[in-house]
């Protein structure tokens, strides 16, 4: 055996920096958190392998041809994950509470604050206005759309761009409560909605997809790739005629995406690209993003609440956000708690569902103006 | 440079604030159009029939009940044979899988499936 | 801002014209067909949603690593995805009536005739031989075998030829009817076969999906990958012993390609490749196949009446195509209708399979001559 | 040149029938010799036992006997019910799919599709 | 050549080996260390719970027996009501389907499978 | 028509060499193995069907665009279906029987032997090293294994040794029991292992899988894909919180990479690569490999027998290769048949386990010598 095979062979073990056990610790948490805490398992558990994965040394998997650039080409490179993943959760979406109450739309544009609030904040930090964009982009409170976005304007910074937003995502029950209790009064908070049910027709329906395909694209054509499979998921579901694109969606295509998404986007975590100031300054930014969000939902909740003579509870603009249906329910919670006879639950679905849009159409307009 | 991205973000921020309300507000009318032109059409877009092929890809209610039914009627007779004995949650378990009985080949939901692949 | 990302920012609008809202609107009506006809649903709502997102300006979504494009390379280039919808149909299908009455391959046979006979009155109207025996293929009755002959022969004319297959596929119902009792008289129609089960024996059905692949490879090459998956969905179900397999080509496979299938067959339907008075004369052919396909059984069956002796019902000849099971139906109900004690279901069955394989050689037949 | 894509048509659709026609010919003459040669061997190619693994992929026998049992106990039924009425050979198949229940995800049941991936 | 290359595999043997039991000692040696040090700890990683969306992904027991229950009911009230009614064919074909309920598409249970994916 | 159109034409029959009709019939058996006798058929009737395909003159299925090919370079040439199964395999393997005597992770070591005693006979035989090392890997009784290994070391012989694996793996309760039988006295046999139930906690489980990746990775850095797959499958298995992909990873996900495993490997079975002399021996070397694991594993139970003081019963070497649970059950039944109160089998299937991840390892230390 000649020396240059000896040394190859022990590559695994000459090659183990300390940054990189540590990004292998990185990962190990992760998994910890999918299994432990349950902090978006479906997801944080394969990032977690795959960052231990891309951080051993010597395995060619991240090299052409391997396994991790292999899946990472076929997927993330061209947007392709991301975008599927968005039919599978069309697909999931009910959008019926926000069609019959189309004025919550307005409380998910303004929750979109925080992608653009964290956005300065972090060009102050000295990111570039790409860089900045990307780490605004975890205020959408959104995974496939972070990827999506940060993949072409900061494609160094997709690891931790991704594990803030689904980390953040998971944590909302614990960071948007106190939020939304500083911005707004008691008397706010015990604000009843009473809520009607008010028919849609299945027209309706299935227009509504095809309608906000025509107005986010035309308006915003970067977004047109995400905005476009999330209705034609949701179309597929409201139409009633394609049964097996719909379990397909839902099921084959949603896990299968999944399961890869994961391993892929935890195998850009390698150490010399994570192990930077910058990435611990990403985590802060996310939180920040997210706080702005609610922040900013929250205030135009209270516009509307003024306007509209005292008839909407501003918390319902906290719920704005993409991170569904999380945030409806934690909006649920906190008037519940203040008022055992208060029930904003589909009011806050609708704006919930609403953040759903705004996110991406958010995420397709930074893409156009920076791309 | 720190300035000059910042002055760059304001503008993204302004454009982008602007963009994305406008677009919502667009949605938000549209649906509201929507809901006034189509409330009294809806019947026509009748929910889907049967296909033509005799075939629909969502369960069938009075079936499963049937089934559901007979399961039943199994875990009370081995509940009855076991006489008050051993009797644990395996078989409400097993119960329960009876519902992932696939719907079988059967020819006509097969064509059903076929007719729309050509 | 520079006027140059302005300009980009609205794209969206300046690029818009009218073709391609002309083109947005083809793929409304192609949706509405879907839902609300019922038009082959699982085909034509994807194509529409493709047809759509592929028209809106700006969104690169058909450009080099695009998610159009992407699945388009993936999938229709390399006829990957009309291939593995055939694992699908090998595997849906029984081929049992015709291993029983093997003498109804040939109405299969002379069916495929719309195919040329379209061909020929496509050359006259001044399309190259590529392109008219593309359209002629339309006259196969059959999705994948018109994509994969049509996007080798002339890619540009992919997306109305596949519509227009589709779509009459839909109408089978309508369109060969009265073709069926113009070329019959009504003493025809009333002949009764009567239909005696003769077992097949589990070998021969297994065996036959492998003499089929044998006998039309060697004689058509370059139908050899769709027959052969064709025939290996079929030895997949027939073996018995692969259940795994069969499941995962009836559905996982299935469902998945079929959902992609259909939005990047309708990605291909830009307004400058679909406006052209070349689409409506392919959407014209289109019917003209359909009806010498049925013309041709028709006519053959008679001829094999005349040599049995009047004991085939020449109405079998009419379902000679692949659109199955809807062919066979229809000449079960047109006899059915002239006599309630005529029952032709089986045999027509027999007649209507054979069109399916005679309808992918017919589709390799013209790529050896053609490609 | 359209006289040219004519001929040239022409020329296809003579070879192109012709060679449809052969190729099914050749398939129809081996379908009949199939059925002469196999009629009498069927025998041989028995319906696949339970694997060595003792897995099958497909339904469990004990559980899809007792839902067999059940469907034929409604089947009669239905019969008595409908008093002699017409009960064809139609029930008797779909009782057979019963049995195509999924038998959960037993350890057995595991190994036995491990097994074949290895 | 041959011997060249002999003896390069020799040289592979016994490094190979040698690889092979070091890293399945290793390996033997953390389940001990695991077995050892988290013996005591097991009920710290509890089994997961409902999750926060109040979906699992398995069989819901309860519901089953519930679902269960009301058929038998439903099928009980059916065999009243028709009193030798008109049974017809369909309804056989559809014992056959029966086993296609899904656990349900029911909202909380998307939404528990949605939220995982944003 | 040009005479250049015809001879195309006719390039199925003027191609057909009797070499190529040979292969035919090889792919015939196979599938007759397959649904006959039941051997392995979800891989061995693929293959066969591919073996038939490929070996079609004039298909184009093999050259650049062509399905077989598209498939090829898809899966194999990049090693992602192999890796994919080994997901599948990972999250139906339950490691608990190892987990509770970690003690029988040294026979699946000593199994290994088959492996490179076969690579010193192969080299012997006139094989280069590569060669001879691929041949061996057939030793690791395990198909994904094998093709990752021949696929980097050997492209040529893929076809031969994945069939000869996947044959002697369905052969083994036919191949194990003389040579188990022959290396050891009745005594031997005779020896009871009362096996008592030690809890194994959760964590351990879920720690498992991570720290085999971490150990194998380190040591053999080219088995990192390998191991790295299988050991994400176990811990998707045991974690309990992701079971949409662990459903994904035994089903949607195992069930199309099998399929398309099978017939890409069938299709690298051209006649010109497969009828050599060199497949013959492959094929004989392959039962050399098989029976050398067996006398390996059985002569260092006897070693471990003997140290321990009669206590562990030498057949329990014998199943420590990657054929699971066939080999564990011939073990069980050959001491059962001795002695009806002896019951090997959970031992046994500590042992077989262990072959599992030995396997792999020995895999990843071939390719880390050799590539
Ligand atoms: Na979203
Ligand atoms: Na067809
Ligand atoms: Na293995």
């Amino acid at each position: 055996m000649e020396p240059l095979a000896l040394e190859r062979l022990l590559i695994g073990f000459s090659g183990l920096t300390w940054q990189r056990l540590v990004m292998m610790g990185v990962g190990g948490i992760l998994i910890w958190l999918a299994i432990k805490r349950e902090y978006e398992p479906l997801l944080l558990l394969p990032i977690g392998v795959g960052c231990i994965l891309a951080n051993i040394p010597g395995t060619g998997m991240l090299e052409e041809g391997g396994l991790l650039k292999v899946l990472y080409d076929a997927g993330i490179e061209n947007e392709l994950f991301p975008s599927l993943v968005f039919v599978g959760i069309g697909a999931m979406t009910d959008f019926g509470p926000l069609l019959e109450n189309p004025k919550y739309v307005l409380l998910g544009a303004a929750a979109q604050f925080g992608i653009f609030g964290t956005l300065l904040i972090a060009t102050l930090l000295k990111f570039d206005i790409n860089q900045a964009a990307s780490i605004g982009i975890i205020g959408a409170a959104d995974g496939p759309t972070s990827i999506f976005v940060a993949s072409v304007l900061a494609p160094d910074l997709v690891g931790p761009i991704t594990v803030a937003a689904y980390s953040y995502m998971s944590l909302v029950p614990i960071i948007q409560p106190p939020v939304m209790k500083l911005l707004t009064t008691r008397k706010e908070r015990l604000i009843r909605m009473p809520y009607t049910l008010r028919p849609v027709s299945r027209a309706t329906r299935i227009l509504f997809p095809i309608v906000v395909t025509l107005c986010c694209s035309l308006i915003a054509p970067k977004a047109a790739a995400l905005i476009g499979m999330l209705m034609f998921g949701n179309l597929v579901r409201e139409a009633g005629v394609v049964e097996r694109i719909n379990q397909a969606a839902q099921n084959e295509i949603a896990n299968i995406v999944t399961t890869f998404l994961g391993i892929t986007i935890g195998s850009t975590m390698v150490a010399d690209r994570f192990l930077r100031w910058q990435t611990i300054l990403i985590i802060v930014m996310g939180l920040v993003a997210f706080v702005l969000d609610t922040a900013a939902g929250v205030l135009f909740g209270k516009l509307m609440s003024l306007l509209s003579g005292g008839k909407v509870n501003p918390l319902l603009g906290g719920c704005g956000i993409s991170a569904f249906p999380m945030s409806a329910r934690v909006v649920q919670k906190i008037g519940h708690d203040e008022d055992y006879g208060n029930f904003l639950l589909m009011h806050a679905m609708a704006s919930n569902t609403s953040g759903q849009i705004a996110s991406v159409v958010a995420g397709g307009v930074v893409l156009a103006l920076l791309a | 440079m720190v300035l000059e991205n910042f002055r760059r973000g304001l503008e993204v921020t302004g454009l982008g604030m602007g963009l994305v309300f406008l677009t919502l507000v667009v949605i938000m009318l549209a649906i509201y159009l929507l809901n006034r032109i189509l409330r009294d059409r809806s019947a026509e877009w009748a929910a889907p029939l049967v296909d033509a092929a005799g075939a629909t890809e969502e369960a069938v209610p009075t079936s499963a009940d049937e089934v559901a039914a007979i399961a039943v009627a199994i875990a009370l007779q081995k509940q009855q044979e076991q006489e008050g004995g051993d009797y644990d949650e395996e078989v409400v378990g097993e119960v329960v899988m009876v519902a992932s009985i696939e719907p079988g080949t059967g020819a006509w939901r097969g064509h059903g499936r076929l007719r729309a692949m050509q």
